[in-house]
């Protein structure tokens, strides 16, 4: 069966160049960064250049970028680094209420341990309501983690503006940005930002290398102990081969990103016209201002998984904000936040593209949604 | 991770649609959970004549429904009545243990349409 | 110029094997774990049948296995994990004075943070003093961290006896196994042990992954937070690869155990050989229960570096225990345990061999190791 | 990592060895932290008429020691006394950042070497 795969918010095959440029690293250039013979400093020198070049993407220095083993660790490493320097009593942090669970279960974890914890709104299109934002700021508020794109829809918050905010009241900045990095530019220096999470695996690098970008000057505790690599901060043997690909799929990114991003978005409007055209009351949950590659919708009175489980019997893989596929008792937390109703977030589907998309696939997925949603309206107490 | 048969009753439920004129309609479940079922009953002499479903819910929850109703048909009410979850699951070769409340709604769900039908006919 | 690898105790070449089986994981089974459909569910069948092939070979349970992304990650999960869920004044922990890093400074840590820490002793081979470890337990000790083998000098530890007088004082027993595992045979059951930290590139497998056993009903703060991966003990999207890579690995090491054994260790008595007869004043730290591809030894009166750049010249990698390559003041805390002079610690010298190594290499390592002493000693003020 | 001058003073180290009868001796640094250098001087008309050195540790202490007693011959004792670490290390072609403490080691083991001097033609 041929697999067409529209969930690459969820991962991504890895980048047939940031596979070759890796193998090398595993068999011949395996020397541990930390040795002090030829090696070890070989293995040093090559990531100390990854670094470089990853540095440049964002406008830092490359003292800056820490590697690190995942999105998740990376925004650990930032909110709990950061907070664990400063007394509970004296640390109020603000994080939006769409963040990935990274953010948002950290800043649960902080709460538990008597931080002030306050959750940003959005809007119905799923973008950060900044009068709400600065409403909730207060004199104790030390760090605020807005993502730069959400997960789910797509929808590009305006980090600008946050940014701008943050800077005036002294506030540090911290972004989730694994879902925009790759796909949109990034100058942490223009757009004054403290702190950045990025990981590989949703740019066509491998799952479980990531980074975080620390601005000069930042202190965070760091989450585990051990060698001296990565500045004391993320101790443990560097893992080159994954560092030396998460530097090639983003070069590979930004060097055709002006091609893909035509590509991507022409095959995600085809997409949203054809099922708009093909299936009625659609509700659209992907605003205009998003990352090119994502679309959401919703169809009430359809459960996702019921979708999403058809869908991949025809080799069809995507992913939903249903409670019911993820064991969890309550529908995506980011519907909620933006007001879609139950049977909204519970029919919530999210399509996500990358450049191994093809027209073809488009079309086909049209024409079976369009199939599965007739067979399963017609099941369900609502039409 | 489903099995043949839950597949089967998924694909091509059984006994579909609102039925006109029902005796009994039994509704369970709670979109905010994701999963809704509607039996609707028609009882002759103590017997389930015809029985239909609407669910909205997972492939399990519209599989539980489909079998739930295959289960009742030609039974009385005192035998639908005894139909457990966990008969419904296996006839289905089993659920996954995160969709075994699904079976449960199909339980609860044979009680309810019962129970308005017991209302109704009083 | 010929790479003669000598280094296997910091890291290791990946095997043919474990690095083809991966590469199908990139660019076609290339699901996250966590997705609810085909490829996720593929995903999340394979990290299970890793899961269940480790499990067997330390005789846990399937569910007992964790994965990581590194040997440092897992030993604070045990360490980190364990005492974060006790009060500081509630909670003593005796950790070995040769503990990698990993441990050590984690435990240091603890310390800073108001827990109770002994170290315990090691004797002039580098082996646990039991009746010293006897003699440190207090009745708040809740938890004893000691290595299975030394990284230095490959001494392999007392576990049984240890695990007896944890399970007696029904104190947990956590053992950092990097060094040990794929190398000797591990039964949790057997010697009762209730964490055990592995990295995957000590024994051929990709830097960057790892795994805890973490023994039913014993209880860890995870270190991180976000999605449910791992049983919510240690979320991010899960590295498939190399966990595929880690297990094929292990695979290949205990199938070919026994014949790579015997080759090593031939390997390294004829190293050893060679080394005697052709150097004077050689002090041996490997005692003879060790694992068998380790030789380390003291050239007192030459620094260590100086031996390990001018090896690294001619293309030999080895490592030292000496300060002056790592930026460090002190030379290796395990040689001054071991109860080493200053001299004879910055003169230690670790040599790792692998399956890769041959015969000629090691003739070559002797004839150049002697050629350089030679030099060297001439020089010093200590002949 | 290293320059080629030092790899050149490491390899091939100029005024290797113990002095019979020195006129003064310096020894500087510590075993504990893996180095040590002894600096041998033989003097005439207060000029270094001879030098050699002795050093204990890793290759930057072992090219610095070499560098400087070639620094240091045939200069007048005022002289010698001028020479600084730094220009030692520039005479090596720079040393990595945590090498430079073993031209600081070598300058001071020409001020040892010098005081030895002193305090013995006294
Ligand atoms: C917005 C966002 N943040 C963080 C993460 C976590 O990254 P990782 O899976 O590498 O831990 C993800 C994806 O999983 C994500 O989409
Ligand atoms: C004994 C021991 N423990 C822990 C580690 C740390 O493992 P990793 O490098 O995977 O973090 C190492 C090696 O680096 C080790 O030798």
């Amino acid at each position: 069966m041929n697999k067409i795969y529209f969930d690459n918010n969820a991962t991504t095959r890895v980048d047939d160049e940031a596979i070759k440029i890796m193998n090398e690293y595993f068999s011949s250039e395996y020397g541990n960064s930390s040795s002090a013979h030829g090696m070890g400093i070989e293995a040093l020198e090559t990531i100390d250049k990854c670094r470089e070049k990853i540095a440049a993407y964002i406008n830092c220095e490359p003292s800056e970028i820490i590697f690190t083993g995942s999105g998740t660790e990376s925004d650990n490493m930032a909110l709990l680094g950061y907070c664990h320097l400063k007394k509970p009593d004296e640390c109020h942090i603000i994080v939006s209420e769409i963040e990935h669970s990274a953010i948002l279960n950290t800043a649960k974890e902080l709460q538990k341990e008597g931080y002030g914890v306050s959750f940003a709104k959005v809007n119905r299109e799923g973008i950060i309501d900044l009068d709400y934002l600065e409403s909730i700021i207060n004199e104790k508020t030390k760090i605020i983690s807005i993502m730069y794109a959400n997960n789910e829809t797509g929808a590009i918050q305006p980090i600008k503006e946050i940014s701008e905010i943050t800077r005036k009241r002294n506030i540090v900045f911290h972004t989730d940005a694994v879902q925009y990095i790759g796909k949109g530019y990034i100058d942490v220096k223009k757009t004054e930002i403290e702190m950045l999470s990025a990981s590989g695996h949703k740019f066509h690098a491998p799952k479980g290398v990531g980074f975080l970008y620390l601005k000069k000057g930042i202190h965070i505790k760091p989450l585990i102990f051990g060698g001296s690599h990565e500045r004391k901060i993320r101790p443990g043997t560097v893992n080159v081969p994954y560092i030396v690909s998460m530097t090639k799929a983003l070069d590979v990114a930004y060097r055709d990103k002006e091609k893909n991003t035509k590509y991507i978005a022409g095959l995600r409007d085809t997409l949203k016209t054809g099922i708009l055209d093909s299936i009625d009351n659609i509700v659209i949950n992907t605003p205009n201002n998003s990352v090119y590659n994502t679309l959401n919708i919703s169809i009430p009175g359809i459960e996702g998984e019921a979708m999403l489980f058809s869908l991949s019997e025809m080799g069809i893989y995507i992913s939903t904000g249903s409670a019911c596929s993820s064991g969890d008792s309550k529908p995506s937390h980011v519907m909620t936040a933006m007001g879609r109703s139950d049977l909204e977030a519970h029919g919530s589907l999210r399509l996500s593209l990358s450049k191994y998309n093809s027209q073809d696939e488009i079309d086909y997925v049209i024409k079976s949604l369009k199939e599965i949603v007739d067979r399963i309206r017609k099941i369900s107490p609502y039409k | 991770m489903y099995s043949k048969e839950v597949m089967d009753h998924f694909r091509h439920p059984r006994n579909v649609g609102k039925m006109e004129n029902p005796d009994g309609v039994g509704k369970v479940g709670d979109p905010q959970c994701g999963d809704e079922m509607i039996i609707y009953i028609k009882v002759e002499n103590n017997i389930i004549k015809d029985v239909s479903f609407e669910t909205y819910g997972c492939a399990a929850a519209i599989s539980s429904s489909s079998m739930t109703t295959e289960m009742m048909k030609g039974k009385t009410i005192e035998e639908v009545l005894q139909i457990t979850n966990k008969q419904v699951a296996d006839n289905l070769g089993g659920l996954p243990a995160n969709k075994i409340h699904c079976s449960v709604l199909a339980e609860d769900g044979i009680r309810a349409a019962i129970d308005d039908y017991r209302k109704k006919s009083k």
